[in-house]
């Protein structure tokens, strides 16, 4: 019950190419998070095991059966979209129910789950209210509560979470996190913040233009990307890139996080002058221009002052630096 | 949306729905059209037959060609009816806008105003209007015509369409404002646009009662110049004698240019034409 | 918008209004209103003169008229009646099925079943006569085929039918209006509000009645104020099938019918533009109270979803 | 510089005389003057007719109604007095009388013709079935009764639905000879005789019998279908009109014959009903006033009425001048009036003015009674209460 | 050019009076951004702002001149909806040049800014779509474009970049900044993203509830909040808030950030046990259940493997701790 296996899926929207051939297998019970440059394919994807988009080829099987051919209604799965597309017509309440109420849920029951939802997504003093007299993160709570509620085997949500402010992001992600012990299902789900897919993951799937580039857990992804795309697109703020070339090394490029280097004002392996300093209250990430690396960032931990055009040295983590080919592929 | 939205039961029985319905939609035009190809003796001897070699007869092809100019007719209808279309949907759809779009005092009353005009028959107002047009000296003009019909297809499209109108998004429109666009743009260039099918459905409406209309064309413009295709055919309609055989004919000739105009207006009918626009 | 002291003068909805008021007025309301103010006079040796409502007393008080009147409303009413029960849910029914995405011939479908709305009322009476004419044998033969050959009667010719058989006819030929204003209205939801529908689960019938009805209720009630205003105005079917005297026995005579006898006079009758003004006054004013009613009862309280 | 006079008509049917025959003919004699034939749909000419002559857009000649419809034209002023047209000498009083003023003082319209009813039947019908052109009522029944019997033919095409059917070509077809023609029309609009006198009745004690020889589910028969019905051959005995002639002898493929409405018995006089039918009035608005008159002259001239008529078989000439007609089943026709006393439709002049419209309930009755659905009697009294609600004759 | 005043402005919504009278100086070229939680005013306020939605009372005053009378054409502002209300008959150049050709701009300058918008947002291979053919991400982007090409001296971004991926949304913001160096504009920003407003702001407004509960510097905001609801809405994760009863303080409440407390095995303050770690790559949340301070959350720089159920003492910085007043007040 839940398991769900992409076979070679290809989609394409005329002579546009968006999925180029899809192959995944997530086992019943697990949290998989798509991540990927905006574009990529995320929400076809998404679409397409939801069986609202036909794919060009290949096979969608959910449970071990092909489910080329049965409706969405029929797959099991309840889905957040990207746009919301909740009922214009119904209160926050009716569109959260309507589907358990279609399923013949007995009303006591789909009270119970809307009052869970509801209280979960702190959207209690809403539930009279109609969509358009929302806020865009009480229409996202809303399309998220109606997913929810119906509590299905599989569950896919298309970042889910992108109107929420932060306090009730973390909130939301615990429940989400709590929602999947609880029903032991299989949850999608698609975001862009980078927060969301190492807390929530099982196994993060890094999509990009229209092909995976890489399965594997959270830490794994962090600590052992496949190639260059992968390093630089998990990890906020993005790995530094050096070209291989100028530091003397065989290898193409040279890939450091920003966390993977420190400080100094007197010595260190690379000499860069500050370009700019951001302030994020934890922690401040400091924009050198270095004679031997070029521009990089370097993320420090708490408050640190460095004045734009003061000259401080950045040395990287030799165990924490990254040796990618000319293919992009990480060399062992 | 995909296949797998489709279930087939449901499909068969739509298919099977809507070939019924076709057929009671289409028998009685099928028998109309087949009979125009008959003598008169087999119209009415075998109505159910299709012409055979030796009942058909193109006798009333030949009448309708013979008596009249009908191309030119058909031309004059054709003019006519594409002339007060552009109008009523032009000026109609402006209306609409304004009654749908803005708060002003005197907004329903103004919609209510234009809704009077489907309540009485024009064909009351028939001597008043006639007199205008003499004083005018429109009558036996195509513009008499067109100006009739105009007005008098005015209250229909801006009923329903400031219906529509309504259902436009007020987040794009205002987007078209905060981009500094003018209030005749954001009419022409989103609202317009975006009320397509609408705008199709009240052009349908709007043109089959201007083509087949027998009155006004009758009283304005009776000369041999500006006579439409329907008054034309009314020829045949005598006092004891009706040419069944020429009027099925005109009229089944009649058909095709309003089958055409409709088929081009209702490819408008577009599905998804506002998607993408919000979340 | 924005409702302060010193707004500037919105020109602009004047200009919108201003062409479609201006024609309109000038060419229907004018004559119209001369038309209707007529009802207050009375032609007496070739000189309109003033009589108040005396029109309207006779139209009530005389039998000669009332009785036609009363007759011709009764009819009017089961007319209308027909149409809403019949023609609506079929043009419903028929442009939900239309609606739905992909269906295959869709395109032959919307046009054929268009076919009878855009024919003349001509070929219409002339079609319905000839196949339901008890001479010719279309129908008897087709009921034949069924084996209900002993259910036909000549319904154009039986009092009792006659006019039901009307209604049907006028709703075969305008089952497109419904139909097609339905089609645009469905074709506004979003997709993506169906999708979700989809995979919530709430398919065929149910979303219909749940999702799409819900939002095309506007469009709803246009089509049955529509239809109340085009069956209460309606005349030409009528005339063309039964005649002006709309037989038998004046059982299809509605008040378009009755209107036209009286206006513009039948036969050896001589039009009384004064009483058919009456008459059309009291048309107007009861479809004005239909519409009145629909746009300050009905539509007030319609939401709206925008897309 | 031409005149061009347009002539406002209902009938679409004579186009093609008018193009081809009546309007060269005027025009080879009189040159610089044009003659346009506009005629609009019979249903609609009326009405149409009413508005172009208010607003002032009418056609100079106005082919006319009688009685009533015409003569209300004339006092709203729409239609010029022509007593004094040269041509109109050519008629007499009674020709001209429906388009007359009551006092008889005005003329408005050159009469044209007159149409005569009777019965049109099928020779070969007769011929095969054995029966002998009736004469009386019982010949009448007894010849329906056997054409029934046969089963081969209907024996009655008349259908009910278009209504004026039932009342023109039964109840006024027949009626002459029971309330005596002129007489007893004289008598109804005196208030001396009423609807529901027996004499008045008794047409439709007898249409009420038809119902059994009309053709199956003739309550939805129209008056084309009438037409077609005889005309195809499957009735035998078409009460008619005499316009149908020309149309008959185009469609017909058999011999076909006419006999005048059978009296109740032999030695009866007979009547008829010889109805003044159409005639020409000139627009008093006309810009070719002159032009015009020139045209009625010639519409009011024996070339004309020749013509015309034998153009128009059935259509029978007014004009004192006997007009020499071709067709033998119009001469049929025609010879009645030597044989029978003629009379109008009844309910046409006077009787028809108020409301409600006895014509209009004389149509509405006739059908009710063949169809059954009201008694002779029941019928009569409609009418004559519908009648004596507004009409106070002089006495 | 460009300043902006708001004056008490309400605005309710029926009986739902959404803003509580909000005053607030906007300064010629000022990049202010408005943070708060979900549904608390933020685009109410840019739509009463922009001349889209009438306030219920109170002044709105452009460049000193009160534009209650101006229509939203008139105002010279440009705005990305939260959501996006794209023109979806239009092409994606169109979508972004209509304003702009309206405003009668030539139409090489068009093509120039369209093309400048849309390499800054990698659009330029979207240009001749429509938006029913975009990514959500796309869509948004079109959003940006179309109020970024109009080159206006006020911009209303609200919520501009929550759909994007996180490299993506880095450069956007560069870019935003730089726009708003080069055009000297006043922008308004709506975000939910505690980097965003860190980085962007040259002024942090925090609303709440309809209400402004501090105005402020990032740096000032995150040092020295005014109350508790500041304190915990700015900073991710959230300031640990512990009784101060429990811990024998005379403030109702401490407040010390989960990066202000270091953590050891062997002793510290506070002793608690791991509930749970989060692994964020970078750096690590572990949440402690505390004897005295309760749950409280610790970020830790890098990788920190702690297992739920081992034992930890939280430490908290001294300097670095917050003390609230009953009012939720800070107490100085
Ligand atoms: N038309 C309306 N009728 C009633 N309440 C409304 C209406 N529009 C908005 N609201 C309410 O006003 C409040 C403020 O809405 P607003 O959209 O300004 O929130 P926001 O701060 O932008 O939130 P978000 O971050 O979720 O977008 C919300 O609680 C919302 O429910
Ligand atoms: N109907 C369509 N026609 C053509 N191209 C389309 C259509 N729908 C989507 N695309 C393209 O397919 C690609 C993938 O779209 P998708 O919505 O799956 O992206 P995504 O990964 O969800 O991006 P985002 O993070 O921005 O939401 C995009 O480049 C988009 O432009
Ligand atoms: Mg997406
Ligand atoms: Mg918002």
């Amino acid at each position: 019950m839940g398991s769900l296996n992409i076979e070679n899926v290809k989609k394409a929207f005329g002579p546009v190419e968006v999925l180029k051939g899809i192959n995944l297998e997530v086992t019943d019970g697990e949290f998989v998070v798509f991540v990927g440059p905006s574009g990529c394919g995320k929400s076809t994807l998404l679409r397409v095991i939801a069986g609202l988009e036909d794919s060009t080829s290949g096979r969608v099987v959910i449970d071990g059966a092909d489910v080329s051919a049965t409706p969405p209604a029929k797959r099991g799965i309840a889905m957040v979209f990207q746009t919301y597309a909740l009922y214009p017509h119904l209160t926050v309440k009716n569109n959260m129910g309507l589907g358990l109420r279609q399923a013949g849920t007995p009303a006591a029951e789909i009270d119970r789950r809307i009052g869970i939802a509801s209280s979960m997504l702190s959207l209690e003093p809403y539930l009279s209210r109609r969509p358009a007299e929302l806020s865009g993160g009480q229409r996202q709570r809303v399309a998220i509560g109606r997913a929810v509620v119906r509590e299905p085997k599989l569950f896919l949500f298309d970042e889910p979470l992108s109107n929420l402010d932060a306090a009730l992001r973390v909130n939301t992600r615990l429940e989400i996190a709590q929602l999947h012990r609880r029903l032991k299902a299989t949850m999608i789900y698609v975001t862009h913040d980078q927060v969301e897919a190492m807390t929530l993951a099982d196994k993060i799937v890094v999509l990009n233009a229209g092909k995976i580039e890489q399965i594997g857990g959270p830490m794994e992804l962090y600590n052992s990307p496949a190639n260059e795309f992968v390093a630089g697109f998990i990890g906020s703020p993005k790995m530094n890139f050096v070209d291989g070339g100028r530091l003397g090394e065989t290898a193409k490029t040279i890939g450091v996080r920003p966390e993977h280097l420190t400080v100094d004002a007197k010595s260190g392996a690379w000499k860069g002058t500050v370009v700019h300093a951001e302030h994020l209250g934890a922690d401040t990430n400091v924009y050198l221009d270095c004679e031997k690396a070029g521009l990089i960032t370097v993320r420090i931990f708490g408050v640190y002052n460095a004045e734009p055009g003061a000259t401080l040295y950045a040395t990287p983590d030799p165990a924490k630096t990254y040796r990618f080919g000319a293919d992009g592929k990480v060399l062992k | 949306m995909s296949t797998a939205t489709r279930s087939l039961p449901r499909t068969i029985g739509a298919h099977a729905i809507l070939l019924t319905y076709t057929a009671i939609a289409l028998f009685p035009v099928v028998i109309v059209i087949v009979n125009s190809f008959k003598s008169r003796a087999a119209i009415f001897g075998a109505p159910l037959t299709p012409p055979t070699p030796k009942t058909f007869d193109l006798i009333g092809y030949t009448t309708v060609i013979g008596q009249g100019d009908f191309i030119h007719y058909f031309q004059n209808s054709l003019v006519v009816t594409v002339a007060s279309l552009f109008f009523v949907l032009l000026f109609g759809a402006m209306a609409a806008f304004a009654l749908s779009e803005y708060r002003f005092r005197g907004n329903s009353l103004m919609g209510l105003y234009l809704a009077l005009g489907i309540m009485i028959p024009i064909r009351l107002a028939t001597v008043a209007i006639l007199q205008l047009m003499v004083a005018s000296g429109l009558v036996n003009t195509l513009t008499a015509l067109i100006l009739v019909y105009t007005a008098q297809g005015l209250p229909l499209a801006v009923f329903i369409l400031s219906e529509f109108m309504k259902q436009v998004s007020d987040d794009l429109k205002n987007a078209g404002r905060i981009d500094g666009l003018s209030e005749y743009t954001i009419f022409f260039r989103l609202v317009l646009p975006l009320v397509r099918p609408s705008m199709a459905t009240v052009a349908v409406f709007t043109m089959i009662p201007i083509w087949n209309d027998l009155w006004f064309p009758l009283i304005l413009a009776p000369s041999e110049e500006t006579k439409t295709v329907t008054l034309g055919a009314q020829l045949f309609l005598g006092q004891f004698v009706t040419n069944w055989n020429a009027i099925l004919a005109a009229l089944s000739l009649a058909i095709m240019p309003v089958l055409i105009l409709y088929v081009i207006f209702s490819r408008q009918l577009i599905r998804g034409i506002t998607s993408g626009a919000v979340k | 918008m924005a409702a302060a002291p010193k707004r500037p003068f919105r020109w602009h909805i004047g200009v919108f209004l201003a062409p479609a008021v201006l024609v309109y007025t000038a060419i229907m309301i004018l004559p119209l209103a001369g038309t209707l103010q007529l009802s207050l006079f009375r032609n007496i040796n070739q000189s309109q003169v003033f009589v108040g409502l005396e029109n309207f007393r006779m139209l009530f008080g005389d039998p000669n008229w009332s009785v036609n009147f009363w007759n011709a409303l009764r009819n009017n009413v089961w007319f209308f009646i027909i149409h809403m029960l019949v023609q609506n849910p079929i043009g419903v029914l028929l442009a939900a099925l239309l609606s739905s995405p992909r269906l295959r011939f869709s395109a032959f479908y919307r046009t054929a079943i268009f076919v009878p709305t855009i024919l003349s009322f001509v070929i219409v009476g002339f079609a319905w006569k000839l196949i339901l004419s008890p001479l010719w044998g279309v129908a008897p033969n087709l009921m034949d085929l069924v084996g209900l050959k002993s259910l036909f009667t000549p319904w154009l010719g039986k009092e009792q039918y006659a006019l039901t058989t009307l209604s049907l006819i006028s709703v075969w030929q305008f089952v497109g209006i419904p139909m097609m204003l339905i089609y645009a209205a469905l074709l506004s939801i979003p997709d993506e509000v169906i999708e979700a529908a989809e995979c919530d689960g709430i398919t065929g019938m149910s979303q219909f009645w749940k999702i799409k009805l819900p939002l095309i209720l506007p469009s709803i009630g246009i089509i049955s104020i529509l239809t109340f205003v085009g069956n209460f105005n309606a005349f030409d079917l009528i005339y063309t099938a039964q005649g002006a005297l709309a037989g038998p026995n004046y059982s299809t005579d509605i008040l378009g019918t009755f209107l036209y006898r009286a206006f513009f006079g039948f036969q050896l009758q001589v039009g009384d533009p004064n009483m058919g003004a009456a008459i059309a006054t009291m048309m107007f004013l009861i479809i004005l109270g239909g519409v009145c009613v629909y746009l300050f009862l009905v539509q007030t309280r319609l939401r709206r979803y925008q897309f | 510089q031409d005149v061009t006079l347009n002539i406002e008509s209902w009938r679409g049917d004579d186009l093609a005389i008018w193009k081809d025959k009546l309007i060269p003919a005027f025009e080879a004699k009189n040159p610089g003057i044009k003659v346009v034939f506009a005629p609009s749909a019979p249903t609609e000419y009326d009405a149409a007719l009413g508005a172009k002559l208010a607003a002032g857009s009418a056609g100079d000649l106005i082919t006319c109604r009688p009685f009533d419809k015409s003569l209300e034209l004339f006092k709203k002023g729409n239609l010029a007095d022509i007593s004094t047209l040269p041509g109109m000498e050519n008629f007499s009083d009674v020709a001209k009388a429906a388009w007359q003023t009551d006092d008889g003082k005005a003329s408005f319209c050159v009469p044209m013709a007159s149409v005569i009813h009777g019965f049109i039947y099928n020779k070969d019908a007769f011929d095969q079935l054995g029966i002998k052109v009736p004469t009386t009522n019982e010949e009448f029944y007894a010849a329906l009764d056997k054409i029934k019997a046969d089963g081969t033919y209907i024996p009655m095409a008349m259908g009910t639905k278009d209504l004026w059917e039932a009342a023109t070509m039964g109840y006024q077809n027949i009626g002459p000879n029971y309330w005596k023609g002129e007489e007893g029309r004289a008598a109804l609009i005196k208030g001396e005789q009423k609807l529901t006198d027996p004499d008045w009745v008794a047409p439709y004690a007898e249409l009420a019998k038809w119902k059994d020889y009309l053709g199956d589910g003739f309550e939805a028969q129209t008056y084309p279908d009438s037409q077609n019905l005889f005309t195809l051959g499957r009735a035998a005995i078409y009460p008619a009109g005499s316009w149908e002639i020309g149309l008959f002898n185009t469609q017909a493929q058999f011999k076909m014959g006419a006999f005048p409405p059978p009296v109740q018995k032999a030695g009866d006089t007979c009547y008829i009903s010889d109805h003044t039918d159409i005639g020409m009035g000139l627009n008093a608005a006309s810009k070719n006033a002159d032009a015009a008159k020139t045209f009625l002259s010639w519409v009011a001239s024996p070339d004309f009425a020749t013509i015309y008529a034998n153009a128009l078989p059935g259509f029978f000439s007014l004009n004192s001048t006997p007009v020499k007609m071709e067709d033998p089943l119009a001469q049929e026709f025609v010879s009645w009036r030597d044989k029978c006393k003629s009379t109008i439709r009844s309910t046409y002049q006077i009787l028809s003015r108020g409301t409600p419209n006895l014509e209009n309930e004389t149509w509405v009755e006739s059908a009710n009674v063949i169809n059954g659905t009201d008694t002779p009697e029941a019928a009569a009294k409609k009418l004559q209460d519908g009648l004596d609600s507004w009409y106070k004759p002089a006495k």
